[in-house]
């Protein structure tokens, strides 16, 4: 469907790659809503998916005591929702990540303050 | 629980908002007029065009020629915010009302001279309909203006002037009944006498620049049909035939000497703040005072006859008074 | 059938106004709170001019509700001498 | 009515001769040029006269009975402020609920008042034209009563001083914003539906009588008197929307599905923006009156129930998300809280975790969702913070493209699973907190991809002051921001647990009680 309006609508795109430092990456941890929200984060296309993993990631997610026990190779991970493997040692533009991808992990196993998803 | 809080002193760590401190400092109390008016409109981050204007953000300075390094510099200085606008309008009506009333108790309209009933029915009642224009106007200016210190007033103008359509109905129905009322719009629509205002009036609905429609109504049209109808004629019928009109549109002459003052402190302002604003209302008022003046020419004459030219000389030398006054004519 | 419902800032004015609604609407039924009095009844509910003037013991304009309104439901019908609430399922 | 006539005329035919019959048909310039937004949207107007408004205010009564409202009002206001009213109040925690709203509400009762004056202006009848120039005072009455009553609080508490500035920066205060915003820039017919109907009629209850009731419980009078005042100009505003949309459906059978579309959209817009009401009332008031959801329940259930009974003699069913928000009630006023816990270094408010008797209430209230869901992390957070770590998140959220809000809510069906939603348009992915959202983008994506996402925005580098120097080593982006949303680290945010307003609050009652 368009805009309905009385003249024609400009095409403002206002979040387009260009416009930032780097491509937009969200990242949601599954089972901790002690994080009230998946997290937003410009990384760089070259940034291989370990270093993220172990670079911005403990920054991010490290409030939560459950963080210190992943084991990142038992992590199942999920791309729009899809069941989805990254490679640990390509970069994030190789891994296929683009501007504005969502990715969600699961960590089985830990689910939360006592279990609670929390 | 209750304790007694009236005997505690303490010390405020401000005294008003910051934006109102960055225009008046830091140490001083600010009005109520100030708190209610100042930067309240949004200014930044819109986040969508509007559909009914795509070509310009939600509040856009480029509506309009004039331009202004600051909008909050066309103060009121009637200091009206919603509190103290209707505080007055209801003094203002309780007054109206009294008179209606005091016409209506002493059958002053059913004693009232019939030449002069004629000359007040022909002459003030088509003019609901020029109020009723300027109503939407006046929402327009609002709407579409920039910045609350001068969209403010507009509304409450353009309500006042709603106020006056009303009045003059009611004028109407006391001096004559339904069927006076509905010949005044039969004069207003087909009669040659009001066309060229009709046509004014139509003309300021679509008008694309609030500026100039601010020029167009307030400036150009209300400035001198308000003298001309409520001094002009009123005094003349006054002398014919006693005060019952100047009674019942009482609302109209403290309205217009209360707006006046507004009209011409936004206009002080916005002339002074460039040359290019003084040229570009200069412009405005030129065209549409002619205009004006061609459209009031035949509704003087019908209701003031051999008297019109000397009273339309008055009422266009008091517009001039107000335009040196603003900086608009030397 | 549903509810309707009127509700009004609790004051001197206001109470005379509610026992006038209570008087001509026998299945209403008053929910008093902190600073508010709401009236809830079956359909429709009615504000009668003549009940309101005969509680204050003075003339009373309909419109002078609005003074003490705090919010209400339903379909309004207002001529000088009622003011009517109602849903018309 | 007090336009006394000496000709025995009707109510009603007083009315059209002071409202409808000061119109004309022009003849200088064309009707489409002097009304020109009135075809677009799509919408069949075959006589405007059928417009019946309810309420025959003329001008001199609107005077009248406004000004002897504001009369009281201001004595009320007056005399809280002489007597250190604001010293009265249950507890300083209360004032935060204030500043939510004179940041976040305030702001909107402007824009309506602006946005009635260009509906006022360009609807085809004279009739709604009266009924909405009246609301356009009527809500600038509502923006500036609100400002005067908490421009006390203002000269003692800390978060209301830039509440102009941050309305059009702040992050939470985007979901306001954007939500007016959309109304406004939508077309007349539409934007009657969206602020006349779907907000004022179906929702506004549930903003204005549970806040003022919280304000009557806490002991603000000041607020409590602006807010039943408002409400008495609200039950006019409530009708104006209820008979224009009688009006737009019984005018032509193809208005029908766009105005259920356009119920769809704002019942669900709407809905969102009240999440920060749910939270206010669950979270934020040391006295409650009643739960979010036993408000949900009474106004939204039984009221709104009843008026789409109503309605659907017109074939206009309840709101495409109706379901759904009734499911939410049990949730979303606690997921909101603990955003704002979450974000509690980036907002005007001070922000605390429930104490042990609070979260009690809340089990009693949310039996089925509290204990299970919820009170973990807020039992978690509090023994945090005992322990001198108070969780400040840091890292800025995912935002949900159309309501703005972080993506926080769940899935209808599974309250531990975040709601994930997302479109794909011109070349880039768009992600949504809820179906809801998801199906507004998608009918008008041109208009949802303009907008301004403040967590994107901070990433763009568009939220620092000129003196900012993102090249400099210690640049502190998070610090900067605060700046340039003027918010003074420590004094207006964090935790309320040590705040100055806590401190001062104290201290004045103190002076009030000892010798």
């Amino acid at each position: 469907m368009t805009t309905t309006s009385v003249r024609p609508y400009p095409h403002i795109q206002k979040d387009t790659v260009d416009k930032f430092p780097a491509p937009l990456l969200y990242i949601g941890w599954e089972d901790h809503l002690m994080f009230c929200a998946p997290f937003c984060l410009p990384l760089p296309p070259t940034l291989k998916f370990g270093d993220m993993l172990a670079g911005p990631l403990p920054g991010v997610f490290g409030a939560h005591p459950d963080f210190a026990k992943i084991d990142w190779t038992k992590a199942e991970w999920f791309k729009s929702g899809k069941a989805w493997t990254p490679d640990a040692s390509k970069t994030l533009a190789e891994n296929g990540l683009g501007h504005k991808d969502v990715i969600r992990f699961r960590t089985p196993g830990l689910n939360g303050l006592n279990g609670s998803c929390n | 629980m209750h304790i007694d809080l009236r005997t505690v002193n303490i010390e405020p760590l401000r005294q008003t908002f910051d934006h109102i401190a960055a225009r008046i400092g830091p140490d001083k109390q600010a009005s109520r007029y100030l708190e209610g008016t100042m930067d309240v409109q949004a200014a930044a981050n819109f986040h969508y065009r509007p559909t009914w204007d795509p070509e310009h953000e939600i509040f856009d300075a480029t509506r309009t020629a004039i331009t202004m390094k600051d909008w909050y510099a066309l103060k009121d200085p009637r200091q009206l915010y919603y509190g103290s606008y209707t505080a007055s309008r209801a003094r203002m009506q309780e007054t109206a009302e009294a008179d209606f009333d005091f016409v209506e108790t002493r059958g002053l309209a059913d004693s009232y001279d019939d030449a002069a009933r004629r000359t007040a029915l022909d002459f003030y009642i088509p003019l609901r309909h020029v109020a009723w224009g300027a109503n939407m106007n006046g929402a327009s200016m609002c709407a579409y203006g920039f910045g609350t210190a001068i969209t403010q007033p507009c509304l409450y103008q353009g309500m006042d002037q709603l106020g006056v359509a009303q009045y003059l109905t009611r004028m109407g129905l006391v001096l004559g009944d339904q069927g006076e009322v509905q010949a005044a719009k039969q004069a207003w629509m087909d009669a040659p006498q009001w066309q060229e205002l009709r046509r004014y009036v139509e003309d300021t609905l679509v008008l694309k620049d609030w500026f100039e429609m601010f020029v167009a109504q307030h400036v150009a049209l209300d400035a001198m049909l308000f003298a001309l109808a409520y001094t002009e004629v009123d005094q003349a019928l006054n002398a014919k035939a006693g005060p019952t009109v100047s009674l019942m549109t009482r609302f109209q002459t403290e309205l217009f000497e209360d707006s006046s003052k507004w009209v011409d402190a936004s206009l002080k302002i916005a002339t002074a703040e460039n040359p290019e604003n003084k040229l570009q209302l200069q412009t405005w008022i030129a065209h549409w005072r002619a205009r004006a003046v061609k459209a009031l020419q035949p509704l003087a004459q019908q209701a003031l006859g051999a008297d019109s030219e000397a009273a339309l000389t008055r009422v266009a030398a008091r517009l001039d008074t107000r335009l040196v006054k603003a900086g608009l004519l030397a | 059938m549903s509810n309707v419902f009127i509700a009004f800032q609790r004051n001197e004015e206001t109470r005379c106004i509610v026992d006038a609604i209570m008087a001509d609407n026998p299945n209403a039924v008053i929910n008093l709170q902190p600073a508010m009095v709401r009236i809830d009844a079956p359909n429709t509910l009615v504000v009668r001019r003549s009940t309101v003037e005969e509680q204050m013991g003075r003339q009373f304009d309909l419109q002078e509700l609005h003074v003490n309104l705090i919010t209400l439901t339903g379909h309004i019908d207002e001529t000088e001498d009622e003011f009517t609430l109602s849903w018309k399922h | 009515m007090d336009m006394k006539v000496n000709k025995k005329l009707n109510m009603k035919d007083r009315y059209n001769l002071m409202t409808r019959d000061l119109d004309w048909e022009p003849s200088y310039q064309k009707k489409s040029d002097i009304f020109p937004y009135l075809e677009y949207e799509g919408i069949k107007i075959h006589d405007w006269s059928k417009f019946e408004d309810p309420f025959r205010l003329t001008m001199d009564a609107y005077w009248k009975y406004q000004a002897e409202k504001e009369k009281k009002l201001y004595a009320i206001i007056d005399a809280f402020n002489q007597n250190n009213g604001h010293l009265q109040v249950t507890d300083a925690r209360y004032v935060n609920a204030l500043k939510l709203f004179l940041t976040g509400v305030s702001p909107l009762e402007y824009m309506a008042h602006r946005g009635f004056a260009h509906v006022g202006r360009q609807l085809g009848g004279a009739g709604p034209r009266v009924a909405c120039l009246m609301q356009s005072l009527d809500e600038i009455r509502h923006s500036q009563t609100q400002i005067h009553s908490m421009s006390n609080y203002n000269k003692f508490y800390n978060g209301f001083q830039n509440f102009r500035h941050q309305h059009d920066r702040v992050w939470y205060l985007s979901v306001p914003k954007s939500f007016f915003d959309d109304a406004v820039t939508a077309g007349p017919f539409e934007f009657m539906v969206s602020i006349g109907f779907a907000f004022e009629y179906v929702l506004t209850n549930l903003l204005f009588v549970p806040f003022v009731s919280g304000a009557a419980y806490n002991g603000d009078m000041a607020a409590m008197a602006f807010g039943f005042s408002a409400q008495s100009d609200e039950a006019r505003h409530m009708t104006l929307g209820l008979e224009m949309i009688k009006f737009i459906l019984e005018q032509d059978p193809d208005n029908l599905p766009i105005v259920q579309r356009w119920i769809d959209k704002w019942f669900w817009r709407g809905y969102r923006v009240l999440t920060l009401v749910a939270m206010m009332m669950d979270y934020m008031l040391p006295k409650r009156v009643m739960s979010w959801k036993e408000a949900w329940e009474t106004y939204a259930e039984q009221n709104g129930g009843a008026l789409f009974a109503d309605l659907a003699r017109y074939g206009i069913t309840v709101p495409a998300g109706w379901t759904q928000a009734c499911k939410d009630k049990d949730h979303i006023s606690h997921q909101a809280w603990a955003t704002f816990y979450n974000y509690g270094a980036a907002a005007p408010f001070h922000t605390w975790t429930p104490s042990e008797s609070e979260m009690q209430w809340l089990s009693e209230k949310y039996p089925d969702t509290f204990d299970k869901y919820y009170r973990p992390r807020f039992e978690h957070w509090a023994k945090e913070q005992k322990e001198g770590k108070r969780f400040y998140n840091t890292t800025l959220p995912m935002l949900c493209q159309t309501c703005q809000i972080p993506m926080v809510f769940t899935e209808p069906d599974d309250p531990t699973k975040i709601a994930y939603r997302e479109s794909d348009y011109s070349g880039m992915k768009y992600h949504f907190c809820s179906d809801g959202c998801k199906g507004i983008f998608d009918h008008e994506p041109e208009k949802y991809i303009q907008a301004w996402m403040p967590v994107h925005q901070i990433y763009q580098g568009n939220c620092f002051t000129p003196e900012a120097d993102p090249t400099a080593a210690d640049f502190n982006p998070l610090a900067e921001v605060l700046k340039w949303y003027r918010m003074e680290m420590g004094k207006d945010n964090l935790d309320f647990e040590g705040s100055q307003d806590q401190k001062n609050f104290k201290a004045w009652r103190d002076l009030a009680t000892a010798n």
